[in-house]
């Protein structure tokens, strides 16, 4: 099909490429690349959301751009699941370029069109991943994000700064070359690279060796940021905030969890991973991850290395999902990947509004802060409540699927791990609530410069809280539709 | 016609409240109650379910009717305008008001809902408000009880979840009911416990309980734990193990509540021990058992906030919370002493009052477990008690413990208004126990003033009183004995700590500071790579030449191998090096062919 | 023993190249004085010049010279010959350009050998 | 260096014997041993005897290094003017015979391989002398 | 005239050198658009002989009408046929950046003969790509190397000499190896034509004749292509010239001498010889992956740009002669691919280390700090060049190392394969020393909250240095995305090789 459908999906690729150049051309008058960076966030959107209606019509949108490498063109194919995350990406870069925009003016950072053309590169090699058609054109996209967020990350080109630079490029890197081992490997093993609904690789190569592969594309999927491959992530944290969240939440730890489900279930398929018991290597990696990651969370006094760890062990959720290989189990990983985003964008946003009016990133500095911005506290409590899979907060879904996957899965041990999890997150994020909103300075007077954010920043806030109680109360609209439509593609049945 | 579910009612209420304040806030949480009471009243099981499909496959029954719903609804719905009524006297924190009205919402919810996981996600709300409730009373303590509070709590709807998950994989259908055996029981019973405050998971209550404010206590001790039983009771076809920790808890909290000293605290034991009464009868399964457990909830509702109600009056005046503080109120504060009296002789089951109704009902019914009435009249005995502590010490005791000067007196108009009224309705169910046996799904008819009963009663009452009379401790006020089980979790929790600050950090950074080593050499050695293989190669052998040369031309050599290293990445070893490359790659060639041709 | 010497005198002018060749190679990679290594070098071309020759001598062959008619001769292989003029002409430009970067080096620096440079030349 | 008599004198004598037997080693190149390269070579030797005997100021009067340069590219251009030549006659680069059968001649090959070998004999023996001349006059102490 | 091209391509720049050398005696201002014209010329002789194999065939030429055996023959398959454009177009990118780098490091005086050298560097190499006669692969070699010994020297630095004395020792010991070798070769078959020694060679295959001119051969070619440990003269060398004498040997220079090597290995003994009769190829694959990663690690260890750029060349020419070693079709495919794309993104990186030099007349890390601000084109092209040398898709490099990986993968050298990736992570580690220090080094804060780059190009390069530099970085994006077309080329080629002959 090469009517306008076929050609939204490299249209919205290209936008914000453009808008990139744009930006790079206008780099002397702010109001005018800030400008495009909207314009593009907003036509982004727009095209994903003109595709969402044949999407959930059960249709997928494929179109091929140029002839790159033996096994794969350069071609994208819009289905349910990269939908997901498109949407997902789209929505949440629109937000969040208000948000740099306020943060970046109200901190007068330096360095802002280099800044604001990474995000835009970034932005459509994200959305490249989302919408890619075979592990080719994944691998691209996914280098080209790690090659282009590493300005981000050292924006502030302090030492540590640079130091974190290097370890996330080293991490990001390394992983990379496992990928392209790992798709070139593909290649040799089967002749394609094209995702294929329940996967192809079953019966081309002995055991071992699918299962060497497969730890060779969770190496490659490092940006998962699995433990003990997590080091990247955390240390990223020196990065100014709109980077965090867009790390975090928008593109990378979610390119790298995404690209681990598409590798479940368009490459492998379940019952492959199932006959070659990966699902439980998956599953203790996972669990691993998920209470490592928490305890490491409960004693770090930076806001935004706790936000991190959490990040770490809510990104696991996922893979203990796929780890279940059940349908339910599925279904909550790759609800959890917009679910999650959500809400660790409102965290993120928070964090950066506390770092814009307050100037504090220690969480002991943050008494009662809750009283000079309320509304920012009350969202932060509201998004981290919701991480704990609290109502009314979206995070409760995804967490009932985990627990239902675990089940139909027959590892009732998962749910344990779900349990410690879900109290481990509570024993993290309550305390900085409470600080917050109830704790009371130590001397009044340190509260009085604090106000609330910029409304640039702040609306951004409330709207991603608000969309992620709406996710709770209706969640089909459209992420679980979608997933529901995945989840039938790769297992031609339906979630319970 | 079709109702919505009453939660429905208290959630919009909370979603006006922050634009409001002062007096109209008050009104309209008033307001809310009213209709909300009203509305709760209104419903019968005519009314046709509320189904929402909210994803594919889950199907959240948000409103469902029968009998056993309709009694605790209703009491529910009471007590929270009771507690609403209560709260009048002051303005609470937004954030307080908001835990009222949204656990009274969750409670509802819990109550109507026909299905487990609309159940999990009004349990879980429940935790939140309470929460906020805990914190919003800023009194020392509080916070670190609430966080503990919320541990609890998560931990148990966690648990509930994966019971529920169980239940749903093994039965295909959501609708409460029973469970079957397995680890989804095992589960299920923590979470459950884990708010009906099971011995040994019971501590967060008199943790939380007696660091919540005045009105936060009241609307605390209604609402988890009696749902935590309605849920017991929905749930159903428990075994005898239930009923034994019922027991367990009537004792063991009777035990607790009678070695407390600060008010609130004993009354939190206490509820403990009378949530085992109402565990005891659900566990014992039998209609009788379960409609003693449901009567007994509604009563223990009654005449606990009642004293809550009459605790937070005296705390209010006095500002006190220990009973070793307190004494002669009852000349300065009637109307408060006669509804801890009123209240207090409820619990200890006195005929005439409701408690006695219940209570009655609760053993009889354990008769069908062997030796399970004894225990719990035991604890009756124990609960006679420390009732008369409560009553003595608190108010009927000469004023010699209270300081002089201030003459506490009787609280504000509302809270007068919401302890007379309960009083009232203690007394009512007390003298017509068909008010409230009528309402019950068994439709166990109770007869407390039956001749058995009576004797019953007098019995423990008389036991109590020798008991009394010989122990003098018992008629002393002590400093009370406030540790629990619970220091074990605390010193659990404070290793995981230390654990994740301390081995867990320092570990990964010792790693990271290895591989920058590992990664530091290598770039020094490759700054110069022939001088550095120089370097090694000389040092190697430096042992051989000081044993084989002579002095001086060691000490030369030494000299010299100084020298590099101490201009080491400057210092160039020679300008031709390139020949020595050609060398090694012929002869290495040539013995590759030597082996590679023969 | 006998087959020793026997492949020694089958293929001598092999040995008498490669000793040759050894020669120079020695000269040019010991010897520190720039100009003993471009005398090293030339020994080195010439004894490959010295090995092609040697390839075209044949048994009682004459220059290839055109003879005039009637007159019948063994022709040694002229090929080898033709090669080792072009060889000999780039073994001159050879160290025609050696010798004036020596005299340049020499210029700038005053030394013409390895370990005087060492000193003069710093490293980048 | 000193003025030595019986050198110049005898070095005086022999140059133009020594550049005769260089230009017949030239043209013989066709037809036998010789040709180009040596005959250039020993045409340069005879200027090099020349200023080893009378030194370089001797030599550069008679033959500049513009000279030079210009005999060196007259060479080559001779050279690749023949190859052309032949190109033009339709054959391949430096197929004489091309041009032979174009125009016509006979035997013409042979004297378009002499001037072949004129051609490189005139480079070699500008290189030749320029390099010496170069070396000579730079470095420092003359030979 | 076409069937005349291939001997014209080498006479005419000869006459222009020529001509250079009166004209510019008489003005020196003739020089270089002459040498710009002829290389124009000549690029545009490559791309039209490209044209015509790809679309007839192999072309033969014979010089002096002389059949083989006898004659010198040029011959232009569609393996030098797809060298020889990209030799003489990285030429022309050269003679563009030359003009003003060489006004900046070159005396006046000597422009003339550097001109001349440039032409008759240029003119050797595109001889030893076409030729068919392997003595005459040697001359040309020569001509050639003698051409850059002195190129080299022509620069004001008295390290220059030092630098090509050293060059010029090493040379001529490959060249002798080189000559050593085919007189073996000569002596075994009778014949210099490669086309003859490959057809006549397999009747002599065991005799230790071939086996020495095989090693010599490999040696010296080797030494010519600073393979690892023969790589020495290479780091001084490319440092010390001047620029525009960097960019084109560290470009063209290399890669002829890499066709050289790949021609005598494939052409002259087949594969059927140094796979099956003297199986070399795991020597050479060792000796490649050593190259990689030893060439990287140098490389990180260095504190300035252009000899960093220097080691960087002896680890990307170990992938190419890694290729060598694997020996089967996608490796070879993917070999031939890394010759242009490392053509053309090392000669893009030279050409930024020139432009640096230009400006700011030294290339140490420790002088470069923040040079983005005020060059931020140079840095950009930098960039774009060095997430090429990394492999960072959709970029050559990226495409090349994916052919070179799926090669080795196919047989089954999994450890190789492994090394390789290695490399390309190492190749991170000495790119983003200049990433970091031009862009991220503290000095290039601005306070002012705009822009990073305030006011471009006050002091950026001159045009007609920034020109051919930033056409390269864009290449190594275009020539990444739009693979395609290439490989219609270089798979033919490749299966000629493999073919032999």
């Amino acid at each position: 099909m090469v009517d306008a459908t076929g050609l939204l999906p490299a249209v919205t690729v290209v936008t914000p490429l453009l808008a990139a150049v744009m930006i790079l051309v206008s780099g002397r008058h702010e109001n005018i690349r800030d400008g495009f960076t909207v314009a593009a966030a907003v036509a982004m959107l727009g095209s994903v959301v003109a595709m969402l209606p044949s999407i959930l019509a059960g249709e997928r949108i494929a179109v091929s751009l140029i002839p790159l490498l033996p096994g794969g063109d350069l071609a994208l194919r819009v289905d349910a699941f990269g939908m997901v995350f498109a949407l997902t990406a789209a929505v949440l870069w629109l937000l969040n370029s208000f948000y740099s925009i306020g943060y970046m003016r109200s901190l007068k950072e330096h360095a802002q069109t280099r800044f604001f053309f990474c995000l835009a590169v970034a932005i459509a090699s994200a959305i490249g991943i989302a919408f890619s058609a075979n592990l080719v054109t994944l691998l691209v996209f996914y280098e080209i994000l790690t090659i282009i967020t590493y300005p981000l990350v050292v924006h502030v080109e302090t030492p540590e700064a640079m130091a974190a630079g290097r370890k996330y490029l080293a991490y990001l890197l390394i992983g990379g070359v496992f990928l392209l081992a790992a798709v070139v490997l593909t290649y040799i093993l089967t002749g394609t690279t094209g995702f294929a609904p329940g996967g192809f690789l079953a019966g081309s190569a002995p055991p071992l060796t699918l299962q060497i592969l497969f730890i060779l594309f969770m190496v490659g999927f490092v940006k998962a940021a699995w433990m003990p491959l997590h080091g990247w992530l955390p240390a990223a944290m020196v990065a100014p905030t709109p980077v965090s969240a867009f790390l975090h939440a928008v593109a990378v730890v979610t390119a790298g969890v995404f690209g681990i489900v598409r590798i479940a279930g368009w490459v492998y398929g379940m019952d492959l991973l199932a006959s070659l018991g990966l699902g439980t290597l998956l599953a203790v990696i996972a669990s691993f991850t998920i209470i490592t990651a928490s305890l490491f969370a409960l004693t770090e006094d930076n806001l935004k290395r706790r936000l991190a760890y959490s990040t770490v062990s809510q990104l696991s959720y996922i893979l203990l999902g796929v780890s279940m290989l059940s349908i339910a189990g599925m279904t909550g990983a790759m609800a959890h990947i917009p679910i999650h985003a959500f809400l660790k964008i409102t965290l993120f946003f928070v964090a950066g509004a506390v770092i814009v009016a307050a100037g504090r990133e220690r969480i002991s500095d943050m008494k009662g802060i809750g009283r000079k911005m309320p509304v920012t506290a009350v969202m932060f409590s509201g998004a981290a409540i919701g991480i704990c899979g609290l109502p009314p907060f979206s995070g409760l879904i995804s967490k009932v699927y985990l627990a239902f996957g675990a089940v139909e899965g027959g590892v009732p041990i998962l749910l344990l791990v779900l349990v410690a999890s879900t109290v481990l997150n509570a024993a993290y994020f309550f305390p900085i609530i409470h600080t917050m909103l109830v704790a009371s300075p130590d001397d009044e007077r340190s509260l009085d410069s604090v106000s609330e954010p910029p409304l640039l920043m702040l609306v951004p806030i409330i709207l991603t809280t608000v969309a992620s109680v709406l996710i709770f109360f209706y969640p089909a609209v459209p992420f679980m539709d979608l997933v529901e439509i995945a989840i039938g593609e790769i297992t031609g049945s339906v979630i319970p | 016609m079709t109702a919505l579910p009453p939660a429905l009612i208290y959630l919009i209420g909370i979603l006006f409240l922050p634009l409001l304040a002062g007096r109209a806030r008050k009104a309209w949480t008033l307001f809310i109650g009213v209709v909300g009471l009203g509305l709760t009243l209104g419903l019968s099981p005519a009314v046709p379910e509320i189904v929402i499909r909210v994803l594919p496959g889950i199907d959240t029954v948000l409103l469902t009717v029968d009998p056993m719903r309709e009694v605790a609804g209703g009491i529910f719905a009471i007590s929270g305008l009771l507690v609403l009524v209560y709260a009048v006297y002051r303005d609470l924190p937004l954030v307080e008001t908001i835990g009222i009205l949204a656990s009274i919402a969750a409670a509802m919810g819990v109550v109507y809902a026909g299905d487990f996981i609309t159940v999990f996600v009004f349990w879980e709300a429940l935790a939140v408000a309470s929460i906020a409730i805990i914190w919003s009373s800023r009194s020392p303590g509080s916070s670190a009880a609430g966080y503990r509070y919320i541990l609890y709590h998560v931990f148990g709807g966690a648990c509930l979840l994966a019971g529920i998950v169980y239940t749903l994989s093994a039965s295909g259908s959501a609708a409460i009911g029973p469970v079957a055996d397995g680890p989804g029981l095992v589960f299920m019973l923590i979470g459950i416990g884990m708010n009906a405050a099971f011995i040994p998971i019971h501590t967060w209550l008199p943790d939380a309980y007696q660091k919540a404010s005045v009105v936060g206590s009241v609307a605390l001790s209604i609402f988890t734990t009696k749902a935590a039983v309605f849920l017991l009771a929905g749930v159903g076809g428990w075994g005898v193990a239930v009923a034994w920790m019922g027991g367990a808890m009537a004792l063991y909290g009777a035990v607790f509540a009678l070695m407390q000293d600060d008010l609130r605290r004993l009354l939190g034991y206490s509820i403990i021990s009378q949530v085992g009464y109402m565990v005891a009868g659900i566990g014992v399964g039998s209609v009788a058992g379960v409609d003693a457990g449901l009567a007994h909830m509604v009563n223990d509702i009654l005449f606990k906030s009642l004293l809550f109600m009459a605790a937070g009056a005296v705390i209010l005046r006095t500002g006190s919370h220990r009973l070793s503080e307190m004494g002669g109120l009852w000349r300065t504060m009637p109307v408060t002493t006669l509804s801890a009296l009123i209240g207090g002789l409820a619990l200890a089951g006195l005929p005439g009052l409701n408690g006695a109704v219940s209570k009655g009902m609760a053993i009889e019914a354990a008769g069908a477990v062997p030796y399970l009435a004894p225990v719990l009249m035991v604890s009756a005995v124990i609960t006679v008690i420390y009732v008369f502590r409560i009553l003595y010490l608190g108010f009927f005791r000469p004023a010699e413990g209270t300081r002089e000067g201030i003459l506490p007196r009787d609280p504000p108009v509302p809270m007068l208004l919401a302890m007379g009224a309960t009083a009232i309705l203690c007394v009512a169910i007390g003298l017509f126990p068909h008010l409230l046996t009528d309402l019950l799904p068994g439709g166990t008819p109770a007869h407390p003033f039956a001749a058995s009963h009576l004797l019953e009663s007098a019995g423990i009452f008389a036991v109590a009183g020798v008991l009394l009379a010989l122990v003098r401790p018992f008629r002393r006020s002590w400093g009370g004995f406030e540790t629990d089980i619970d220091a074990l979790y605390i010193q659990a929790g404070r290793a995981v700590v230390w654990f994740s600050s301390h081995p867990l950090v320092e570990v990964t950074d010792a790693i990271g500071r290895g591989i920058g080593r590992v990664v530091a050499w290598f770039q020094h050695v490759s700054a110069n790579p022939a001088a550095a293989i120089q370097i090694a190669w000389k040092t190697l052998v430096l042992p051989f030449v000081r044993i084989f040369w002579g002095r001086e031309r060691s000490a030369a050599y030494e000299k010299d191998l100084v020298f590099l290293r101490d201009n080491y990445p400057e210092i160039q070893t020679s300008i031709w090096g390139g020949s020595y490359g050609i060398i090694f790659v012929c002869i290495l060639a040539f013995l590759y062919f030597l082996f590679s041709l023969t | 023993m006998e087959a020793v010497f026997e492949v020694f005198l089958s293929h001598y002018n092999y040995w008498m190249a490669i000793i040759l060749i050894m020669i120079g190679f020695y000269a040019l990679i010991a010897k520190g004085n720039l100009v003993k290594k471009l005398i090293g070098l030339n020994i080195f071309q010439t004894a490959i010049f010295l090995f092609y020759i040697s390839l075209a001598e044949v048994e009682g062959g004459i220059a290839p010279i055109y003879l005039p008619e009637g007159m019948e001769a063994v022709y040694v292989n002229p090929i080898p010959h033709v090669l080792i003029l072009t060889a000999i002409v780039v073994g001159v430009s050879v160290t025609a350009v050696g010798l004036a970067l020596i005299v340049r080096i020499y210029e700038e620096y005053g030394v013409i050998d390895e370990a005087g440079l060492l000193k003069v030349v710093k490293r980048r | 260096m000193k003025e030595n008599v019986v050198i110049r004198t005898v070095s005086r004598i022999s140059v133009p014997f020594i550049q005769v037997f260089a230009l017949y080693v030239i043209v013989h190149g066709a037809v036998g041993a010789g040709g180009g390269f040596q005959g250039g070579v020993v045409f340069a030797a005879s200027f090099i005897l020349m200023f080893i005997a009378f030194g370089l100021s001797g030599v550069e009067k008679r033959l500049g290094k513009k000279w030079l340069m210009i005999y060196s590219v007259i060479g080559v251009a001779i050279y690749a003017g023949i190859g052309f030549l032949c190109l033009a006659a339709g054959g391949n680069y430096l197929e004489y015979g091309a041009v032979e059968s174009a125009l016509g001649v006979a035997h013409l090959h042979g004297y378009q391989i002499d001037a072949v070998e004129m051609g490189i004999g005139i480079t070699v023996m500008a290189v030749m002398v320029s390099i010496i001349s170069d070396m000579s006059d730079r470095g420092g102490e003359s030979p | 005239m076409i069937e005349h091209l291939p001997v014209i391509l080498i006479t005419v720049p000869i006459l222009s050198a020529l001509l250079i050398l009166l004209l510019g005696w008489h003005d020196r201002r003739f020089c270089y658009p002459i040498t710009l014209a002829t290389i124009l010329f000549q690029f545009v002789g490559g791309i039209a002989l490209l044209i015509e194999v790809m679309r007839q065939g192999t072309i033969h030429y014979h010089i002096g009408g002389w059949a083989p055996p006898l004659g010198i023959e040029f011959v232009i398959d569609t393996f030098n046929g797809y060298i020889l454009p990209i030799i003489l177009f990285l030429a022309v990118a050269a003679a563009v950046y030359a003009r003003r780098s060489v006004e900046n490091e070159i005396e006046p005086e000597k422009i003339v003969s550097f001109y001349v050298l440039f032409q008759l560097l240029v003119t050797g190499l595109v001889g030893m790509t076409i030729t068919g006669d392997i003595f005459n692969l040697y001359v040309f070699l020569e001509i050639s190397s003698i051409a850059a010994y002195t190129l080299i020297a022509s620069t004001r630095r008295p390290r220059a000499c030092v630098a090509a004395l050293n060059y010029l020792i090493l040379g001529s010991i490959a060249g002798g190896f080189v000559l050593l070798g085919i007189g073996n070769l000569y002596v075994a078959t009778g014949t210099l034509n490669m086309a003859d020694i490959a057809r006549l060679l397999p009747a002599s295959y065991g005799l230790a004749t071939v086996h020495t001119a095989f090693l010599l051969l490999v040696i010296g070619f080797s030494i010519k292509v600073a393979l690892f440990p023969l790589h020495l003269w290479l780091p001084d060398a490319y440092t010390e010239a001047p620029s525009a004498v960097t960019v084109l040997i560290s470009t063209v220079m290399a890669k002829v001498s890499v066709y050289a090597m790949f021609r005598v290995v494939f052409s002259v003994f087949t594969t059927a010889y140094f796979v099956e009769t003297v199986p070399v190829t795991e020597l050479i694959l060792l000796i490649a992956a050593v190259a990689i990663v030893a060439g990287a690690v140098l490389a990180i260890a260095q504190d300035d740009l252009k000899r960093m750029l220097a080691y960087s060349s002896v680890s990307q020419i170990g992938y190419i002669v890694f290729a060598l070693g694997v020996a089967n079709q996608v490796a070879l495919e993917g070999g031939l691919l890394h010759i242009l794309g490392h053509a053309v993104m090392k000669g893009c990186l030279f050409m930024v280390a020139g432009v640096i030099i230009y400006r700011l007349g030294t290339s140490r890390f420790s002088d470069l700090k923040g040079v983005a601000a005020t060059m931020p084109v140079t840095c950009a092209t930098f960039a774009l060049a060095g997430a090429s040398m990394i492999g960072v898709p959709p970029t050559i490099g990226f495409a090349s190392k994916y052919y070179l990986v799926m090669g080795a993968l196919e047989a089954g050298y999994w450890v190789y394969a492994a090394v390789l990736l290695a490399g390309s992570l190492l190749a991170v580690g000495y790119i983003w020393r200049f990433i970091e220090v031009a862009y991220f080094s503290a000095s290039s804060h601005h306070e002012d909250g705009g822009d990073h780059c305030p006011a471009p190009a006050v002091r950026e390069a001159p045009l007609s240095m920034l020109v051919p530099m930033v056409v390269l970085g864009f290449l190594c994006l275009l020539l990444g995305i739009f693979v395609e077309p290439i490989m219609e080329i270089v798979s033919p080629a490749v299966s000629l090789l493999l073919g032999g002959a």
